[in-house]
């Protein structure tokens, strides 16, 4: 079963490297949601359902957000790179990168096998084991989001209101006004 | 009741609730917005010189010493930080109230300012890695909407620059965070350093890079700054003041100093990057700040320069050093965010920050030029300003760990801030009169008690180093970073 | 182009009338399971803003608008992050337990495991977390899709 | 060996970023950056042959905690997964306004700051 796995992530490089590389702007919007639906896989085949809800829909968000982004204007074929010395010496330093991190990965536990198991201090353990006796979640992940670490989470729907209040502030139409003119709301975007 | 949690739900419930009421209402906003800086303040001011505090959120304190929830520290340098954010954010709101109606919405600006402030509380406060990233987060993206605040050309190219790299050095952090899990199973600050405890295999050192190349993005050290001298100068003027006066310290600096002290430990090759990558810093971002003829611009590649000094007096490992490093923080938080508002004020009065089209502006302008003066000197470390203190103590404090060469590179680069302000000051206020201004007038009161007020703290900071208050605020912020991997104990308890 | 305006043709819009129902239904379903089965605050607040989307994909912007005003939704979007930090404070009181995000409510009154009522304050923080989720991503998909992108020459700033 | 595909993912994602002069192909890179790490992330909590953190009635606690994965990183990427959201209709937002200025995607078109 870990080769699906393998399968899966050779499968999201290649719509990646297509989604970067292609010149079609469509398909390089489809290709990157395919990234994502390949992830939504990984995480059901990885036993994570709370996680791989939240993504089919943001993607589809993404995507529809992306298309329109692009469509509306439209543009058809995107143009080319940075110079080309540029570009060598981005791959030669991520061909680095990758080296480097191919030989410390191997101080990483082994895939299938979680931190947690030889780790006797882990956190984990004592939310697997106390969870729904703590919180009375049957859910472990949501115990976790909503309880443990709910804090976390205030922070999170706060990323939230920033990114919407910001979007806005980006989006409204006029930005300057004189010192004297009286503040209007306006939603036409 | 604990006051460590309202730190950050204070701003943060103001945040939401000004959006609701204050859009019709810009002056309820105003106010809103400056009594919520103000209780922060005075709520630093309280804590100062107390003894370490761990809050465990949600009640859920450590079992068998294995803890369960997200916990807060509030310790020395925490106290330094937080007394740092919320001085310079108060003084700035103050000013935002005349300034920001140049804007529309300003109920959004001053939401997106409190997000920003309560991201770095958070930052400063918490003792949890992955909490640690969701407030990195809430900082960069409310300042990466305020760079874009006035929507024009270069202030919407600006911030889209940042947000690349910001994003960049988010994931970055992000995947250290998940590698140091990986590791460890655990994402608590404590914890963590107890198992890692100094000894590195050479994936603690990949981590370390990542580490160090995403919190170096956010605080622009040298290789890592292609955004600042575009994203600070196309900010509003107190968004400027606020960016370059703390955000890149408390999510840059700071972040970066208390994963690499508290929990990874310093060893000497930490020790040595932090030294050069401050020396390299403080040199180009001096060279560069001598080039540039937008005040702004001007002053945002000084602050590189001046970020160097900071990293390299942490790099030096000493208590001296590490004290050396956070007084110069906070003296450069508080002129560099003079200088930037008074760049405001200039902006504000003749409509551009050009030093072709400027000079002269000393009778128009006696309040802002005064202040300018004391805030450039200051900067280039005159005596007995509180540059000046803070410089001579990271220089003293390289000579005394036999670091001579980083010494002369200090002295060198700050008789060349000097040379560089004192051209500044001589084109925008000094000099013949420019094009710009002949309608130029003095800006209104609340611009000019803010820049009162800093100028007035960068006359007294020096005191700092008296030894009553080195006791109390300086010290124990120093110690705690340099006693490094004791943190663990005095948070976990054992 | 014009389906952002007039909406698509009549059969999608009857069959979306249905589906937009359903989706709804299970947003619902996913936000108050949340603490019992996958799903929670984000994904159903996510699926129920979906259910938003797909209305003003079949009926276009103003139908949209007439459901959900763009000031209201706003609104909504710091009601619910309101009521979250609220949610959180509240447990700071003494004789609630003392400490931010306290779960209160599970600690005096424990509920039935694997029951709707069971958990505290992780099923009311759920729905505060759906409302704002929900309502969030509702302004920002309208904002995209109500913005006129016109070039304008540099320099010739409003 | 999944790890490293792993890090492939992120590095094409960090290749599409620093190469490309496209602003949407950017924002698509990014996308790219945070999927690849959020999958890092999940990786990290599997156990092989495990069960998902979801407790029922019919299991014994016993049993679950020592076959089910771990919960953390589940609870970590449901949070990066939301902040990416955020991030990347900010970056959209401001993409589009930037074509509204310059009437181009193209980084090189709009070069006006100085490096």
């Amino acid at each position: 079963m870990l080769e699906l796995m393998g399968l899966l992530l050779i499968f999201m490089i290649i719509a990646a490297i297509v989604a970067i590389e292609t010149r079609d702007l469509l398909a390089a919007v489809i290709s990157v949601t395919a990234v994502g639906f390949g992830s939504v896989i990984a995480f059901f085949y990885m036993r994570a359902p709370d996680v791989a809800i939240v993504p089919i829909v943001v993607e589809v968000l993404i995507l529809v957000i992306l298309i329109r982004a692009t469509l509306r204007v439209g543009l058809k074929t995107f143009v080319g790179n940075r110079d080309f010395f540029g570009m060598m010496v981005t791959i030669a330093m991520l061909l680095v990168i990758f080296l480097a991190g191919i030989r410390v990965f191997n101080d990483l536990p082994a895939f299938g096998e979680p931190v947690m198991a030889k780790m006797m201090d882990a956190p984990s353990r004592i939310y697997l084991a106390n969870g729904l006796n703590d919180t009375g979640a049957a859910n472990i992940v949501t115990a976790v989001l909503l309880d443990y670490r709910a804090y976390d989470t205030l922070g999170e729907a706060t990323v939230l209101f920033t990114s919407i209040i910001g979007a806005i502030a980006i989006i409204r139409k006029k930005a300057r006004k004189k010192p004297s003119e009286p503040e209007v709301e306006e939603w036409t975007v | 009741m604990q006051i460590i949690p309202l730190f950050v739900a204070i701003p943060l419930g103001a945040a939401f609730f000004i959006p609701m009421v204050g859009r019709k209402n810009p002056r309820l906003s105003d106010t809103l917005a400056n009594i919520t800086t103000l209780a922060l303040f005075l709520m630093a001011l309280s804590v100062i010189g107390k003894a370490t505090q761990v809050y465990w959120m949600g009640g859920w304190v450590p079992r068998l010493g294995i803890p369960v929830g997200i916990n807060l520290v509030l310790d020395g340098v925490s106290i330094f930080m937080l007394v740092t954010i919320t001085l310079i954010s108060f003084l700035v709101t103050i000013y935002s109230i005349h300034y920001m109606d140049k804007f529309t919405s300003k109920a959004r600006f001053y939401s997106l300012f409190l997000l920003m402030v309560a991201g770095m509380n958070g930052v400063a406060l918490t003792g949890d890695l992955f909490n640690l990233y969701v407030f990195l987060e809430i900082t960069s993206i409310a300042s990466y909407a305020l760079v874009a605040f006035g929507g024009q050309h270069e202030e919407l190219e600006a911030s889209f620059k940042y947000v690349v790299l910001g994003c960049v050095a988010s994931t970055l952090v992000l995947l250290g965070i998940a590698i140091t899990y990986a590791m460890t199973g655990s994402l608590n600050m404590a914890q963590v350093s107890t198992i890692i405890g100094g000894n590195f295999k050479p994936i603690h050192l990949f981590t370390m890079a990542l580490f160090i190349s995403g919190f170096g993005l956010k605080a622009a050290l040298v290789p890592f700054h292609a955004w600042l001298p575009d994203a600070h100068p196309s900010a509003p003027a107190p968004i400027s003041a606020m960016l370059s006066g703390v955000v890149i310290k408390t999510i840059g600096i700071y972040a970066l100093v208390r994963v690499m002290l508290n929990v990874f430990g310093m060893t000497p090759l930490t020790s040595y990057i932090l030294l050069v990558l401050g020396t390299i810093s403080m040199v180009v971002g001096v060279l560069l700040c001598m080039g540039q003829d937008d005040i702004k611009r001007f002053l945002a590649y000084s602050s590189i320069s001046q970020i160097g000094y900071i990293v390299l007096g942490f790099g030096l490992g000493t208590r001296l050093g590490i004290a050396a490093a956070l007084f110069h923080l906070i003296n450069h938080a508080v002129f560099k965010s003079l200088l930037f508002l008074n760049s405001g004020a200039v902006e504000y009065a003749t409509g551009t920050r050009d030093f072709s089209k400027l000079g002269g502006l000393k009778d128009k302008m006696p309040v802002t030029t005064t202040t300018a003066v004391i805030g450039s000197m200051s900067i280039a470390g005159v005596p007995p300003l509180s540059g000046f203190w803070s410089k001579l103590f990271i220089i003293v404090a390289c000579v005394q760990a036999e670091r001579y060469g980083f010494a002369a590179w200090a002295a060198g680069v700050s008789v060349l801030t000097l040379a560089a302000y004192l051209r500044m000051l001589k084109r925008t206020f000094y000099g013949q009169p420019g094009e710009a201004q002949p309608a130029a007038r003095e800006v209104p009161m609340s611009m000019k008690l803010s820049m009162v007020a800093l100028a007035a703290l960068c006359v007294v900071m020096g005191m700092l180093w008296m030894p009553h208050a080195q006791r109390t605020f300086l010290i124990p912020a120093a110690r705690v970073l340099q006693e490094g991997l004791t943190y663990a104990s005095s948070v976990l308890g054992m | 182009m014009d389906s952002m305006t007039k909406g698509m043709t009549p059969i999608v819009q009857a069959v979306s009338g249905w589906v937009k129902g359903f989706i709804l239904v299970f947003g619902i379903y996913l936000v108050l399971y949340g603490h019992l089965t996958p799903g929670g605050g984000f994904g159903g607040g996510v699926v129920i803003a979906m259910a938003f989307v797909l209305l003003v994909l079949a009926h276009g912007k103003e139908e949209g608008l007439r459901r959900l005003p763009m000031g209201v939704a706003a609104e909504l979007d710091s009601v619910g992050a309101l009521m979250f930090l609220i949610i959180a404070l509240l447990g700071m009181f003494a004789g609630l337990g003392g400490s931010f995000f306290t779960n209160f409510i599970a600690k005096a009154y424990p509920g039935e495991p694997y029951s709707l009522l069971s958990a505290g304050i992780i099923p009311l923080a759920n729905i505060a977390i759906a409302l704002k989720v929900a309502s969030s991503l509702f302004v920002i998909f309208m904002m995209l899709v109500l913005m006129r992108v016109v070039y304008t020459e540099p320099g010739k700033d409003s | 060996m999944h790890y490293a595909l792993c890090l492939a993912l992120f590095l094409v994602g960090l290749y599409g970023v620093m190469v490309k002069r496209n602003l949407i192909k950017i924002v698509i890179s990014l996308v790219i950056l945070e999927s690849a790490v959020n999958m890092f992330i999940i990786m990290i909590g599997y156990r092989k042959d495990g069960i998902a953190p979801i407790m029922s009635k019919m299991m014994d606690p016993e049993v679950f905690a020592s076959r089910s994965v771990d919960p953390i990183p589940q609870a970590l990427v449901l949070t990066a997964i939301v902040i990416g959201l955020g991030v990347t209709a900010m970056t959209v937002a401001l993409a589009m306004r930037l074509y509204e200025k310059y009437g181009t995607y193209d980084i090189k078109e709009i070069r006006n700051l100085k490096g």
